[in-house]
Parts: structure tokens; sequence; C-alpha cells
């Protein structure tokens, strides 16, 4: 079953005499708001997840020029309520759907050489949930806010918050469905929808990451779901599952809550590990150093990630024992994250490295994942996490992990693969200074938040006391610059829609089906199921790569790529 | 899970060779396209797991924690309902596999039949449920209503399969007289328990307004989880209905086949899920300390 | 390097002014340490290869390397041995925090939206300000009036949530060993003044430290207070000292193990007696009627921790009142427990005794009894 | 996975089987058995379960991944509650004895 008949699209051209591809193929509103190409698909994503990165991103600053002064600009009311926003939306509405949602949507059948991902309907569903899931959030926030912090510990959130607890716990109930029915698409499409060919150890390293991500999130998500539906029953029957004056245990919560919400940290850097692998290798043009070791240890973090829920327990009265237990599987969980640090860094031992904004993305993703990796061992160690935890050295911590990883790699992907979405090229000159921009911004916020973080300084306080100005004041600096540099993303990347020069098949050099299609592709991928016979990040020569997107012959086979030197170590 | 249907995209324009009309156009084959329903269903059933596991959590923890508080509880339930209403969900996921087994036949007629058999005992599950949900609202042992505990004015309860039946078409039970041996158990029930601490009433208002919850606050939390787990339970058996009604229908339109049947596995699978996930619900719920 | 680091650091450590603090920024040194040594591995190896493996043709493309077992088993291994022993030294240094010394000064902290109160043995109260002794290990009490709070002094690299609840105390200790202010914050979200929840605790050498005691004691000591609450609260009516009242005589019961109507071991500690004021029916002592009504909401957290000084003072003789030292005695009365869930008596934390197995199992049939401060 | 048809005398089996576990489930529950009064309940419920699964939902017959998830589905539920209980299990010991 190599060959299928081609579809309709193959080598149409448009009334202007443009091959046919996903993007002109059928205009208007509608086309794109019922349509189930997982290529529209993902870019709506794009538009909304930008749309609230934007929103998250304002709302930090905010937090950064409060904290400006020592007695805080706004009063306590607006600071807990501005903080809160930013940490649901960009937990909830940025970080988790984000690379999932957008490049996983675009390129993961793609890149296993399917037409589209098993469920298309569920697929676009998803994102109505994600809508409408934005609404409710966004009208939690305008219509008063929350103040309980993304958190919602009870039995603050239950019983004492008057801010609009219910509102937001149904959005996230709702987000969280959203992710679910995402994660349902990538774990069926991967098993069932492979092509000819790609067997699981031909998979690109993207698609393991993705894979792993769908593990955590259908075992995850839930959890969180019917936790939230429990903490909005007692809010507002007060029947005591969660409130200590009914014999309830607030414990509980956390561990429910941390159930999910641990995992979910790995739903927002597993991908960009995966986003990263695909920069190395193909802007190195080198296969991934120890492939099975990377893409297990992918896997070996899904699964651990799930027994380590209880280091954000140490000092909330959970049993010492356990949280001894929990100690030693957080330091078990690092050893993955360090084998693909060590790996990529081994990729590129003797590769053809290209300077271009992609590959200095991926370098920045190791650079600030390490120092956000490394403190993480700081966290897990039971007698510094007393003293650290709930200051902003957490903070800093998970800032590295999450904007240094998970944000790092979003836009580095975005770069690689801006040209495949859009069929434009972005300006490598603006984005290599964006990208070094954005990267000693992040440094300058985050960097001197450990120190305060060790110093004492408590999260989630609107006014400090003034020793500790000073690194404050560099805090809000780094942050200004780092909003400047994301500015001029944004810029240049709308620029590009118009401007950009007009993208080749494949701009990398690279190896992977996705680069064997035109730019930006047809509607159903290819124009023919591609076979393949080549391992994951198996280089030739553009030319000996024929395209499977373009009008021209479709009866031609692909014609195999000499394999004379395999990536099975 | 009409949206497992896949089909293709408007916009575009077909050129689809000799498929079989229900394969979507991104399959190759019918086989991958049951492969990756099920495998979907599947999963869907996997997060449901998760989700039911959450209440069962907190039910595991609160139960060590109040042990008597909640056999109290329990003891209040009527054990005969609850058997009863086993017994109908098990048969009910018979009927939903003879339904699947006619469908791989591709006997649409039988099919059919087994489907309404399915509906209509998954109906009666719900009547019975709405009965014993009513009874404790008239016990005052819904606990985000007036709750109070020991129960003073006790609800009929059935002690025989007559009663049942009768209650069942709400007609009145012949012999559930308040002085019927089934109240000689409730309030050997009560008095079991009364004693382990004052009854108070909190007519839904907040936690503030009570003062010591002491044991009549614990068996609330219990009520509390009963109605629910049994409420998120009943909630998907709603939706089974539902899907239910919807195939029983396109079945009769004959649009199901021996080569095209999948939806009716799924359902099936979903089916049997939400009848699995009461096989736990029942002892954990009805039968705590019941040796009296 | 370490040491290196060191330097580099001692102006980003907060003073080290209790007993464990050192150890922790020893940890602390030590793996800001190895943090250094691995970044600068891996980032001077990236920066070579950057530099080393430029792209120097368009088309070039380098000869592909397979993976090497070897390698992989090292940075495998490796790492793992390293951050075994961090674990190792992380839990023992936790141990040491939640490892109650018996000879410890008992400070009485209750945290409330969003103030910290604090009370003395000897009857000093205090808010958001607190006097410490230097050099005596202190022990603090703790509870919650509303939601979730932290107790948190950077100084003593000390902090422990107090989470709310009828039958739960947290307790943490430290001793101070340095005189000076820190700063006192609350570290867990709890709402509009969260960080305005913050004050000073000034550490005092034991001259000082007397002087300030005898300076404002003028209602007596917390078990004085307790006394006269034990009068006006009609505690005294049944619990009488001469064994004749309706419930348990309560002289020389602290830190004793007490024998429940369902046959468990319970120890009269801190939490035991608080729950009994606040839930008096989540445990009847065997022998004695539930008739006891809950007293929340007519006692403050403070008046129930001088009702629990009280008690402790009414113990037998050597444990006449509750000044410090005796704190040695009233622990010498109990031996670890035959309580099958007594470990040895040596670490807490919050959250007890809302675990212990099957608090309410079977208890002997009574009638229900009309039981006054309910609301009905 | 190819689709593998049941006989319909299984299915009977099976009913027949589920139906004596519920009256099992209920007696047990009147005969004092202490702590095994669940240890019996969950027993008996999780062997139901199972008969439900392996036939009714034709686990029995279907791929080695679809048993996989379903193991993992379930192990992942013992994860979680058997994490969490040694919580509320191991705090008993940690009550401070003065």
């Amino acid at each position: 079953m190599s060959m299928t008949p081609l579809t309709a699209t193959a080598g149409r051209l448009t009334s202007e005499g443009e091959p046919l591809n996903y993007l002109n193929n059928g205009h208007g509103l509608k086309s794109w708001l019922l349509t189930k190409d997982h290529k529209r698909i993902a870019l709506l994503y794009l538009f909304s997840v930008s749309f609230f990165f934007i929103i998250g991103g304002i709302f930090a600053l905010l937090i950064r020029i409060n904290l400006l002064s020592p007695e805080g600009l706004f009063n306590p009311d607006t600071y807990n309520r501005i903080f809160t926003a930013h940490g649901i939306i960009m937990v909830f509405l940025f970080l988790v759907p984000a690379v999932p949602a957008v490049l996983g949507n675009f390129l993961l059948p793609i890149m296993i050489g399917a037409k589209d991902l098993a469920f298309p309907k569920i697929n676009l569903l998803s994102w109505y949930c994600y809508v409408v899931a934005g609404i409710f959030l966004t009208v939690a926030l305008i219509a008063g806010g929350i103040d309980t912090g993304w958190t919602f510990y009870t039995p603050y959130s239950t019983s004492y918050s008057n801010s609009n607890v219910l509102l937001a716990g149904v959005g996230i109930f709702i987000a969280g469905f959203s992710s679910i029915l995402t994660g349902i698409n990538f774990i069926v499409t991967v098993h069932t929808m492979r092509a000819p060919g790609m067997t699981w150890f031909r998979l690109p390293l993207f698609i393991w990451a993705h894979y792993a991500t769908a593990l955590v999130i259908m075992l995850g998500t839930p959890v969180l779901a019917i936790t939230l539906s429990l903490m909005a029953l007692e809010r507002v029957a007060h029947v005591g599952i969660f409130d200590p004056a009914m014999g309830g245990d607030p414990v509980l919560f956390q561990h429910m809550f941390w159930f999910y919400s641990h995992p979910a940290v790995y739903i927002m850097v597993l991908p960009a590990m995966g986003v990263v692998s695909e920069l190395i290798a193909n802007l190195a043009r080198k296969n991934i150093f120890g492939y099975k070791f990377v893409a297990m240890s992918s896997l070996a973090i899904a699964v651990f990630g799930f027994l380590v829920w209880g280091h954000h327990l140490f000092v909330s009265t959970q049993s010492i024992y356990l949280g001894i237990i929990f100690s030693f599987l957080s330091y078990a969980v690092a050893i993955p994250s360090a084998i693909k640090v060590f790996n990529w860094t081994a990729t590129l031992f003797k590769g053809s490295i290209s300077y271009d904004t992609p590959m200095l993305y991926g370098l920045g993703f190791i650079g600030l994942f390490l120092i956000g990796g490394m403190t993480g061992l700081f966290v897990a160690a039971l007698g510094i996490d007393v003293h650290v935890t709930d200051t902003y050295f957490v903070i800093a911590h998970f800032h590295y992990v999450m904007v240094g990883g998970s944000l790092m790699g979003f836009l580095g992907g975005m770069h690689l693969w801006w040209g495949k979405i859009t069929g434009r090229m972005y300006p490598e000159y603006w984005a290599r200074a964006a990208m070094v921009i954005q990267f000693v911004g992040f440094n300058l916020t985050f960097f001197p938040q450990f120190i305060l973080g060790y110093l004492g300084m408590p999260r989630r306080y609107a006014a400090y006391p003034p020793e500790f100005q000073v690194l404050h004041v560099l805090s809000t600096a780094g942050a200004t610059i780092l909003g400047l540099g994301m500015l001029i993303t944004i810029i240049y990347f709308i620029w590009s829609l118009k401007n950009g020069e007009r993208a080749p098949a494949n701009p990398w050099g690279a190896s992977g089906l996705e680069w064997r299609t035109s730019s930006p592709p047809p509607t159903e991928n290819f124009l023919e199921t591609p076979v393949v016979t080549w391992e994951a990040y198996e280089f030739a020569p553009i030319e000996t790569m024929d395209v499977l997107g373009y009008p021209g012959d479709p009866g031609k086979p692909s014609q195999p790529v000499p394999a004379e030197h395999g990536t099975e170590d | 899970m009409a949206l497992i249907e896949t089909e293709t995209a408007p916009e575009r324009i077909e050129l689809h060779a000799e498929h079989h009309p229900h394969l979507a156009h991104h399959f190759e084959s019918m086989e991958q396209q049951r492969e990756a329903g099920t495998l979907g269903m599947w999963w869907f059933l996997l997060t449901e797991i998760m989700f039911f596991g959450g209440m069962f959590l907190a039910y595991t923890v609160y139960r060590h924690i109040y042990f008597d508080a909640f056999a109290a509880g329990s003891n209040v339930l009527s054990i005969w309902w609850g058997t009863f209403n086993t017994a109908v969900l098990i048969a009910s996921s018979l009927t939903m596999a003879l339904a699947v087994f006619h469908a791989q036949m591709g006997n649409s007629r039988k099919v059919v039949r087994f489907l309404l058999f399915t509906i209509i005992l998954g109906t009666i599950f719900l009547r019975v449920k709405y009965i014993e949900y009513s009874d404790k609202f008239e016990e005052h042992v819904f606990p985000a209503g007036d709750f109070r505990w020991p129960i003073e004015h006790e609800a009929n309860r059935p002690n025989n399969v007559g009663d049942m039946l009768l209650m069942l078409i709400g007609a009145e039970p012949l012999n559930s007289s308040p002085q019927g041996p089934e109240h000689a158990f409730s309030v050997k029930v009560t008095t079991k328990y009364a004693e382990k601490g004052p009854y108070y009433g909190v007519g839904g208002q907040v936690p503030e307004e009570v003062q010591d919850p002491g044991f009549g606050g614990h068996v609330r939390m219990y009520f509390w989880l009963y109605f629910a787990m049994t409420g998120f339970h009943a909630l998907h058996m709603i939706i089974g209905i539902g899907l239910l009604l919807m195939l029983a229908w396109q079945a009769r339109k004959g649009k199901f086949s021996r080569e095209y049947h999948s939806y009716i596995e799924l359902t099936g699978l979903y089916w049997h899920f939400v009848d699995i996930v009461w096989i736990f619900l029942f002892p954990l719920l009805y039968l705590v300390d019941r040796h009296l | 390097m370490i040491h290196h680091s060191l330097l580099a650091m001692s102006w980003m450590l907060p003073e080290q002014a209790s007993s464990y603090a050192p150890e922790v920024d020893h940890l602390y040194e030590f793996l800001v340490g190895t943090t250094i040594f691995f970044c600068v591995l891996i980032f001077a190896a990236i920066l070579f290869f950057f530099v080393k493996y430029r792209r120097r043709s368009s088309d070039e493309i380098p000869r592909p390397i397979a993976g090497s077992m070897v390698l992989e088993s090292a940075w495998t291994i490796i790492p793992f041995i390293i951050s075994l022993f961090m674990f190792a030294w992380g839990a023992k240094i936790y141990l040491q925090e939640y490892t109650i010394p018996n000879d410890a000064l008992d400070i009485y902290v209750v945290g409330k939206q969003w103030m910290w109160k604090f009370q003395h043995p000897e009857g000093q109260r205090e808010i958001n300000e607190l006097h410490l002794p230097v050099g005596r290990k202190i022990r603090f009490i703790m509870a919650t009036e509303d939601v979730i709070h932290s107790f948190f002094i950077p100084a003593f690299r000390m902090k422990e949530d107090i989470v709310p609840g009828p039958n739960r105390y947290t307790t943490v200790w430290a001793e101070p060993t340095m005189t000076g202010q820190f700063h006192i914050f609350c570290a867990e979200y709890c709402g509009t003044s969260h960080s305005g929840m913050i004050g000073w605790v000034t550490v005092m050498n034991d001259r000082d430290y007397q002087n300030w005691l005898s300076g404002g004691a003028a209602e007596g000591s917390m078990a004085d207070r307790g006394a006269s609450l034990f009068q006006q609260l009609g505690c005294i009516t049944c619990h009488r000292s001469d064994a004749q009242g309706q419930c348990p005589r309560l002289e020389g019961i602290y830190g004793k193990e007490q024998l429940m109507s369902d046959g468990q071991k319970v120890v009269a500690d801190d939490s035991y007696i608080r729950e009994s004021v606040l839930s008096p029916l989540a445990k009847i002592v065997a022998g004695y009627q539930p008739i006891m009504p809950s007293f929340q909401g007519q006692v403050s957290e403070e008046q129930i921790q001088e009702l629990i000084a009280y008690i402790k003072s009414i113990g037998p003789p050597e444990t006449t009142n509750a000044t410090p030292g005796t704190m040695k005695g009233s622990t010498k009365i109990s031996a670890p427990g035959s309580n099958p869930a007594a470990k040895p008596p040596i670490m807490t934390t919050g959250g007890a005794t809302i675990v212990a197995p099957q608090t309410e199992k079977a208890q002997p049939a009574q009638l229900p009894q009309q039981t006054p401060g309910q609301n009905q | 996975m190819s689709e593998h048809i049941v006989p319909k005398k299984i299915y009977y089996r099976i009913f027949g089987a589920l139906l004596v576990g519920t009256a099992l489930t209920v007696i047990f529950a009147f005969i004092n058995l202490g702590n095994f009064n669940i240890v019996a309940a969950l027993l008996i419920a999780i062997a139901k379960a199972l008969l439900v699964i392996t036939f009714f939902m034709h686990v029995k017959y279907s791929s080695r991944l679809t048993k996989l998830w379903v193991a993992v589905g379930f192990i992942w539920l013992f994860i979680m509650l058997a994490i969490t209980m040694t919580d509320y299990l191991s705090r008993a010991w940690l009550v401070y004895r003065p």
C-alpha cells in the first residue's frame, strides 16, 4: 500500500497560478473555523496561544513594575490578582498547549508520513475547548480577577477568597479537555498512521517527545479535572472535603493538585526537548548522538514524572518519611534529563554547525535548561528545600525550566519551521539579534532571583524589605529587555508573512519527512504516501531527496537514499 | 462519540477511488480506521479511570480516617436497591455485548433489539437511582441541603423484590409500614451510631457556622462522596443512553454492516466501563460494616 | 572551585543564626560548586564545538557518528551517584530539622490573617515581634486561625506550614546561635496582606532575655492565665482534681499515655489536648461519657494554649510550673509508649492526629446525649 | 487487532458468573470478617471487573498493546492511591511525644 490515489490537490494550481497548498486551498472564515486540516488547526492554535502569551507577558511586566519599589506600586489586592493571572494564563493557556498544539499539531502527521491526525474533528473540538476555556478565564479576569494564585490551595480558595475562583476552575477544567483531546489524537496517530517503512526507531525524536507528552497528558489531566470539580463543589456547598473545619484535610487537595501539576511540568518541557533534538540535529547536519537513549529518556521522564509530586509538599506537614522517598525519586527523574543534555552536546561533535537562529535557540535552550535542571537538584534536596521553597529561588528555578526551556524551544521551533508553515522565511539578521537580546534579558531577569530566594525573599509578596530592592530592580530591568526581544520577534514574524522571501521545500538541507514536501505543504501533506527507507537524521545532498509535495511527476516513487551508515548504536 | 467519525474536509474536492463509503479520507484502510477508533476509545477510558480515581482517592483517605462515620452512612442506604441495580447494570452489559455480537454478524434487526434492551435496563437503573436520591432528600442526608444526623424520619425502603417492583412503577410498597422490619433495621443502624456524636443541621451554611462537625459532620462527608461518585456515574449512564439511542436509530436505518460497525463496538466499550465503575462503587458505598 | 564560590557568595547568604543553618549552607555550597562545575564543563564543550565545527560550506555533510555505550553509561551512572550523595546529605539535614529536642523552650505561635501572635510560657504576649534567648533550643508550637500559613525565619533556615484543623499542632524547632534581629515571614500565600504578615525575631543573650521577661509579665504566666480560664469556662466543675467529677482528672496526664474507650492509647500531648477542647468527641477516655461540649469558637487559640500550659503545670511535683527547664521532667515521664502507632518519640510535623488510625473505631453503646454548646 | 467473534454462550456464562459474584459480595458483607470484609469485597469486585474487561470488552482477543494500556490505567490509579495513603499511614508515626 505504498501508493494511494492522488488527492485533488495534486499538481493543481490556484487561480493565481500558484501550486495549491493547505493555505490557499479554501478561503473565507468558514474554511478556517470549520477546518479539519491539522495544519490549519495548528495555525488557529498559533494565533490564540500567541494572544494569551502576550496577555500573560503583560501581566509579567506588571509584576516586575510593582516590585520596583519595596512598598510595591500597586495595592496588594491588585498585585495578588496580577500574579495569579500571570500564572494561570501562562501555565494553562500558553505553556501546556504551546508546543504540542501548534508545532506538534502541524508536524506530527507530516513527520510520520500521514495525511492528518487520526481524529480531525476531535482535533478541531480541542481547539474550541481551548477557546471556551480562554473565554471563561478572560471573563474571570475582567470580572475582578482571581486572587488564589494558580495553585488554588484550600481552604483559602474554598472558604476565604472572594474572587472568581469558580469561573477560573471551570475554565481550567475545559482547558484540560482541550489537551486531553490533543493527547488522544497524538497517541493514536503515532500508533496507527505511520507511513510504510517508518518504524518506531526511525521516528524523529520530536515524535518520541510528543508521544511521551501525550501519555502524561492522558494520565494526569483527568485528576486535575476532578480535583478542581471537587474544589468548586466544596466552594459552593461547603461540605468539607478539603475544609479542616469539617474534618477535611487541605493536604489532600495538595496531593491531588500536584499529582497533575507536577507531571504538567513535563507536559510543558518534553515537547520543547523534542524540538531541540530537531534543531540540533538538523542545523548540525548530524544524527543525534545516542538516539535510543534520548528517545527512551523521554518515556522515562514521563513515567518518573508521576512519582515525584510530593516534593512540592516537603514543608506542608506531609509525612516526612514520604518526603524522603519523594526526594529520592526526584533525583531519579533528574537523570534522564541529564542524559538528554549530554547527548545533545555530543551531537555537536564533528558536526557542521550552522549559526542560523534555530541553532542559537537550540544552544540557548541547553544552557538555560542546564541551569534550571541543576537548580532542580537544590530544591530536591530536602534540607535546602525547607529553606528555599516558596521563595524566589523556586520562582527562578522553574522559570529557567519553563521560559528558558519551553519558550526557547517553542521559539526555536517556530524559526526552524516558519518557512514550512507560512511559505516565507523570517529575516535572519533580526532573528539572531532578537535571540541574543532575549537570552541576555532572560538571565538578567531570573538569575538575581536565585540570590533573592536564598536570602529569604518569599514568593507572592506585593511588598518586601528594602534590602532586596537592588536585586529586584535588576530583575525588572532584565524583564524589560526580555520583553523588547519578544516584541522584535513578533514584529518580524508578522512582517515576514508578506515580505519574507519564499521558502524552498528544504531551506536547511535538513532530514526528515516534513522537508520532503513543499512549503507550505498541500492539504494532505504529500502527493503520495511516502515510503521511508532511511534512518532518522540520515543526511543526504538535497538533490537526492526528492520532494513529494510539488506538482510534478506524481507517479515517481520516492527513491531510497543510500543508507550505508545507519545511526544504530 | 460521533466525533470519532472522520469524514472528508468539505473545502477539498474529493477524488477517492474505489473506497468503502465509510472510510475517512486520511486512513489507508478500514482495518486502520477500526484500530484507530478502538485505541482512541481505550485511551479515553483510561482518562475516565483517572477521573473517577480522584474521587476514589478522597474516599479511601476519609474512609480510613472516619471509618465509623462511613459505616454509619453506608448502613442508611438500601442494600436491596443497591443489589438490584448492580444486577440490572450487569444485565445491561450482557445485552450490550450481544448487540455487538449481532453487529459483527451483520444482523441489523437483532442489533436494534439488543440496543433497545440495553437502553431499557439503563433507564431502570436511573429510575432506581432517582428513587434512592429522593429518599435521601426526604431523610435530610443530602449533604448540601439541610443535613441531619441521625435521620429522624425515614423514607420507605423495599425489603423484598415485590416491593421494589411496586416502587419502580411508583406504587406504595405493600409491607413497608413505619413499623416494618426495614424500619427496625434502620433504627438499629441509627442507634448503633447515634451515640457517636451529636447531630446537627446545617442548612447549607458556610462552615464558619458549624462549631464541631463531630461525627455527624463526617457522616455528611460520606454522603457527599456518595452523591458525587454516584452522581458522576449516573451522568455517564445518561450520556451512554443518549449514544445508544443514536446508534439504535442509525442501525435501524441500516447504517451498519458486517464490515462497518465500529461505533457499536466503541459505545459497547464505554458502556462496559461504566458498568465496571459501578462494580466497585457498590461494595464501597453500600456494604461498609453491614454486619450489625 | 567550591572555595571560590564560597568567597563569591559570602554576600549572597543570609546570616547563619541557627544551629543547623551552617549545615544547610554547606550543602548549598556543595551544590553550587557541582552546578558551576557541570555548567562550565558543558558550556566549554558547546562553545568549543560551536567554533571548531562551524559550517564551512553550505553543502557539507559530516560523517554520522553512532552513539557510544561507554559514554552513555558514564553520564548515566556518574550523575546518579552524585545525586545519591546530594539526596543523602539533604535527607540528613531534613531529619535534623524535624527532630525536636526534648529539652526545648516552648514558644506558642498563632498565625492569622495577617499577623503572627506569640506567647511565652512566662506569660509575655507578642505580635509580629518575638524575643528569644541565644543558645537555647526553641520549640515552636504553631496553630492557625484561618488559612494555611508558613512560619519562615530565613536566618534560621527554618520553615514549616501551619495547616488549619481542630486536631493538629505543627511543631518545628531551632536553636538561635547569634544575637540580633532577623526577619519573620509568612511563606505560604494567605490572601490580601500576605506580604504584610511579617515580623522580627530578636535574639538576645540570656541576661537580657531574663530582664525582658521580667519586664512585662503583668498577668502572670501562661499557666496562671490557663488556671483562671479553667475556672471561668467551668472546666473545673467536671475535671475535678479529687477524681469525683464526671470527667477525667487532669493532674499529671500531660505527656502520659491515656487509654481511650476504643482501646487505643493516645499520649496526652499538645495536639491531643487541643483536639479535646475543640472536638471532644473525637477521642473519649475509657470509662467516661462523651458529654463534653465543644469549645470551638468560645476560646481563642491563645487561650487553648494557656489551658495546655496550665494542664502541663498541674503535672506531678517535678513539673509544677512550665518553666523551660522542667520540660525535661515532663519528658522523662513518658518513655515511648506501647502505642502500636508510636515510633521512637523523635520527630514531629503537623497533621498527626487527623490520621491516627481509626480515630472513631467502635465505642461502647450509650444513650444519645443532649449536649449543650452544639448548634442544633 | 483482527476482529474476533466471541460465541454467545461465553457471554451468558460471564453474565452468570457476574451475578454469582454480586451475590457473594452481599453475603460476605453480612459476615463479620473484621478488616477482611473490605479485602473480600475488593477481591470479588476486581474479579468481576476482570471478567467484564476480558470477555465483554474483548481484551482477551485484543492486541498486546491494548492489554498493556488497560494495565497501565489501573497501575497509575494504584500509584496515586498507594503513595497518597502512604502519607496518611506514616504521618501517624510522627505524633510528638513530649
